[in-house]
């Protein structure tokens, strides 16, 4: 009854969740109680992704109601890898977030508060999973209200106007995203995705099409924070609760990239999104420009906390850019990405929230001389400053080498460069950090700092460690993304 | 009305206007056949989206700052193409109440004519609601308990731990 | 608000009105328009009616804090264990049919009035807990 | 489907399109925290407006059943409402609690005000 339930229960379980959550007291229960379930969800979330990898896409019909009059859960390889990244990025961060939380966050609010990130997790992972237009709306709300709420926790009173500002933008996006769905809706008469992608054929001709095709894509370019729309998201990564900005960094815009995903490839399809409209044209040259100009400003920055956020940015850069070239290895470049993005940025931001614990700050002359009191953070950042960089053996090498191959592949030797340029100006942020880090002497004043506690140094390495591990062994994570590529590819005509 | 809102500085006269907004597309939805619609419509938009609105407005204070030069290209600019697509996207939708209109050809007969018989209530929107998209409706509960917590712990009063009850 | 005798005895006599209103607009629902949603919405606005006319701390004593917590989550909750009654009974998620295995059009019946219920819980705590914590803060 | 030769048949559409418009022109272009949300329930109002339009056919009636045989309006789409007004009315809530956040910390709720008192990194 179970394996024939999961696609239900892998939202449903950390749904039910949230509110036992409130329900308890003191802080140490509503922790362990969320840190259970979260794992419980990434290992449903690894049963499903091998189940579709066995027996290919799964469809749940919510209610007993066949699609199209009910709601169809529908998981196949893409959005079963998402949701492995997902609830696995989950699982990690909620075991760092004891100490974290505890240090961060008034303890009367720690009822409250994990049941706000558990809300969060159900929203993404409900977003991913479904297959009905309209009910993706919805869970889209869940998540993005409850990352409202969890970056307005944030301890700068900055992190207030980050958050109303995200909050607006946001709902813009999601209210652009809402008027796309209608007029599909009003040109197909359905809202199941499976459906929308059959009916859409008989109406390419529609300006109506056209016009919800034009919503859709702004309103997930806001949420995704593409380059001319990303002016919320620094200051939102950069003033939240250390825990939070790790686990929406490394899945919030992922989603939002499963959501581009999701309407260009499958419900419009290749052929009228890149085909008739040539939307490369325009995702191409704002992803280079993404990448080149978030990679300098991210240099300027002084607050390391933001430095990454602004790297992230051109992070989404580079994933576009690898949708921006429909062919299998471009999407595959772009859909392993997500999964070494996430890896790799999770475990900086967790390094850095190691720091914020013991030296109170993020700011760039906070780290001097950590190098030497807080070696094992300071090197599990260096590492993942290196994956960030795509050095050999690293993740990000791995995501960057398919990228250049399918620039190659097109004959496109600027883009190619572009993607080794960007490198060179990750090179030198992750430098500036590293010099202060390491080269320049304590203040000698500075408090005495200590290692961070083991609790979440822990979780940091896990991520860290598997952007080394999938750096070197790629067979996995590669081999799930050419499947996923494929099918995307493939699946619409 | 809309325009109103655009020119007023006094914030209290602001939220009333949007207020009456909202009641008056309660009523234009009940011309439009959404009953159910306008029911939540006049409750919410015009009754607890405005009450809210002046319970903050009690906690900020209701007056907007006069600035000079009011007015702004860009945003405008940006306002127009939004509306020029939408224009152009309407070109060719079917005609308002055209009952062969896709939407009404496809999904929505089974809910019109099986409901009856799957769910014996008379009232569709409901049986639509609470059943066929019933998962629709258990996210949107989640939406709203979110934004109870989240009301919670940004304004909330919580006592500290061990302080009773 | 202590002045004000006339707006104290209306709204005393207008609450018991519009709480028989909420009930029913929340069990008339299948036949015309109203459901759990909007019934919630009206008995939340008792409260805070109550609340406007005899102050919010009066009106907080009424519904205490917990309680209103306890109901937020409760409704929630309704809504979810249903959809797990189903699961539990070997359907899929949310399937109602599953309640009444021998009468589909009654376990319809039956889920559709349960969901609904949960929605007006949960909605009408909902609101009557943003309403007091807005209205309490600035006052300590 | 046709290229409609009747542009009245569309005139419902344009109504909503231009009152999605000064929404959405309300949001992005002031600067007090507290119009950019009601501007934001303008717009958002408005879509409602246009997806019930959506729904409505002509001589059809609420899609409550009745024994004689009538049109009914498309249901759907007020189900989809419901759901998004609650949605919106969420946001709304979650704004306004913002805001008065805001107002506590800077003791403005002017956008520009706010950013002179931070001057970015």
């Amino acid at each position: 009854m179970i394996a024939h339930n999961l696609p239900a229960l892998q939202v449903v379980l950390p749904l039910i969740a949230a509110p036992l959550c409130l329900l308890l007291r003191g802080s140490n229960w509503p922790w362990a109680f969320a840190t259970l379930v979260s794992w419980a969800a990434f290992a449903i979330s690894a049963a499903l992704l091998s189940q579709v990898l066995d027996s290919g896409t799964i469809s749940y019909a919510m209610g007993g109601w066949a699609p199209p009059w009910g709601i169809e859960y529908r998981v196949d390889t893409v959005n079963a890898f998402v949701l492995l990244i997902v609830s696995a990025i989950g699982a990690v961060v909620l075991p760092y977030a004891r100490v974290s939380v505890g240090h961060e966050i008034p303890a009367e609010r720690h009822p409250a508060f994990f049941t706000a990130l558990l809300l969060s997790l159900t929203g993404l992972l409900g977003v991913t999973i479904t297959g009905d237009a309209f009910n993706l709306f919805v869970f889209l709300e869940i998540s993005s209200l409850s990352s409202y709420v969890l970056i307005a926790l944030g301890r700068d009173r900055r992190a207030l106007t980050a958050s109303l500002q995200y909050l607006i933008m946001g709902t813009i996006g999601a209210t652009f995203i809402v008027i796309g769905i209608g007029l599909l809706y009003m040109v197909t008469g359905t809202l199941n995705m499976a459906d929308l992608a059959a009916r859409i054929p008989a109406a390419v001709d529609s300006r109506t099409l056209l016009a919800a095709f034009a919503f859709l894509t702004v309103g997930t370019t806001l949420k995704l924070a593409l380059f001319p729309l990303h002016s919320w998201l620094p200051n939102a990564y950069a003033y939240a609760p250390s825990v939070v900005t790790g686990f929406l960094a490394a899945t919030a815009t992922k989603v939002s990239v499963y959501i581009l995903l999701r309407f260009f490839f499958t419900i419009l399809g290749t052929k009228y999104t890149f085909e008739r409209l040539t939307l490369e044209q325009l995702l191409i040259p704002l992803a280079t420009v993404a990448v080149l100009v978030c990679s300098t400003v991210a240099i300027y920055q002084n607050d390391v906390k933001r430095m990454l956020a602004y790297s992230s940015v051109a992070q989404i850069g580079y994933i576009i850019l690898g949708i921006g070239f429909v062919s299998t290895t471009g999407l595959t470049a772009a859909i392993v990405h997500l999964f070494n993005h996430a890896v790799m940025k999770g475990g900086l931001f967790l390094a850095l929230g190691c720091v914020m614990l013991r030296v109170g700050s993020v700011r760039l002359d906070a780290f001097e001389g950590l190098g030497r009191r807080m070696p094992l953070t300071m090197f599990a950042f260096v590492l993942g400053g290196l994956s960030l960089i795509g050095v050999p053996l690293t993740v990000g090498f791995i995501s960057k080498w398919y990228l250049v191959l399918a620039a190659l592949e097109q004959g496109s030797w600027l883009l190619a460069i572009v993607v080794l340029v960007g490198s060179l100006l990750a090179v030198i942020y992750i430098w500036r950090v590293v010099e202060v880090a390491y080269l320049r002497p304590p203040r000698a004043d500075a408090p005495p700092v200590t290692e961070a506690p083991i609790s979440m140094l822990i979780p940091t390495w896990i991520l860290i460690g598997a952007s080394i591990y999938f750096g070197i062994d790629t067979s996995l994570t590669v081999g799930i993304a050419q499947r996923a590529a494929e099918s995307l590819l493939g699946g619409a005509s | 009305m809309a325009f109103g809102i655009l020119h007023l500085r006094n914030l209290f006269a602001v939220v009333m206007l949007s207020g009456i907004y909202s009641l008056l597309s309660a009523g234009l939805f009940v011309t439009l056949d959404a009953v159910d619609v306008a029911f939540t419509e006049a409750a919410v938009g015009g009754g607890i989206a405005t009450m809210l609105m002046l319970a903050m407005l009690s906690l900020v204070g209701d007056a907007e700052r006069t600035r000079e030069g009011d007015f702004r290209v860009v945003p405008l600019l940006l306002v127009l193409a939004t509306g020029a697509l939408l224009l152009y996207g309407t070109l060719d939708m079917p005609d308002y109440g055209d009952a062969n209109a896709p939407i009404n050809k496809h999904v929505v007969p089974r809910y019109l004519e099986e409901s009856g018989k799957e769910i014996g209530v008379p009232n569709v929107v409901t049986s639509v609601l609470a059943s066929y998209r019933g998962y629709d409706t258990m996210g949107e509960l989640s939406v709203i308990f979110t934004a109870g917590v989240g009301v919670l712990l940004l304004i909330g009063r919580f006592r500290r731990p061990g302080g009773g009850k | 608000m202590r002045k004000h005798l006339v707006l104290r005895v209306v709204s005393k006599l207008l609450m018991p009105f519009i709480l028989l209103f909420a009930l029913y607009v929340q069990f008339h629902g299948d036949f015309g328009p109203g459901g759990g949603f909007q019934a919630g919405v009206i008995f939340g606005s008792t409260f805070i009616l109550d609340a406007l006319v005899y102050g919010v701390e009066t009106a907080r004593r009424v519904a205490r804090d917990w309680v209103l917590r306890l109901f937020m989550i409760a409704g929630v909750l309704i809504y979810i264990g249903v959809g797990y009654v189903a699961l539990f009974l070997g359907g899929p998620f949310l399937d109602y049919n599953t309640l009444s295995p021998h009468d589909p059009v009654h376990g319809q019946h039956l889920g559709i009035l349960l969901v609904e219920l949960g929605v007006g819980i949960t909605v009408a705590a909902t609101m009557v807990t943003i309403f007091f914590a807005f209205a309490s803060r600035g006052r300590g | 489907m046709d290229i409609p030769a009747d542009i009245p048949g569309l005139y419902n559409y344009w109504i909503v399109v231009v009152l999605m418009m000064v929404g959405f022109y309300v949001v992005i272009s002031r600067t007090n925290l507290v119009k950019k949300i009601v501007g934001l329930n303008i717009f958002q109002t408005s879509v409602f407006i246009l997806y019930i339009s959506m729904g409505k056919v002509k001589g059809g009636t609420a899609p409550i059943l009745v024994d004689h045989p009538v049109t009914y309006s498309n249901p759907l789409p007020h189900v989809l409402i419901l759901t998004a007004i609650v949605v919106g009315v969420a946001t709304t809530a979650l704004g306004a609690a913002l805001i008065v956040r805001i107002k506590e910390a800077y003791g403005t709720v002017e956008e520009d005000e706010i950013q002179a008192m931070e001057p970015d990194e």
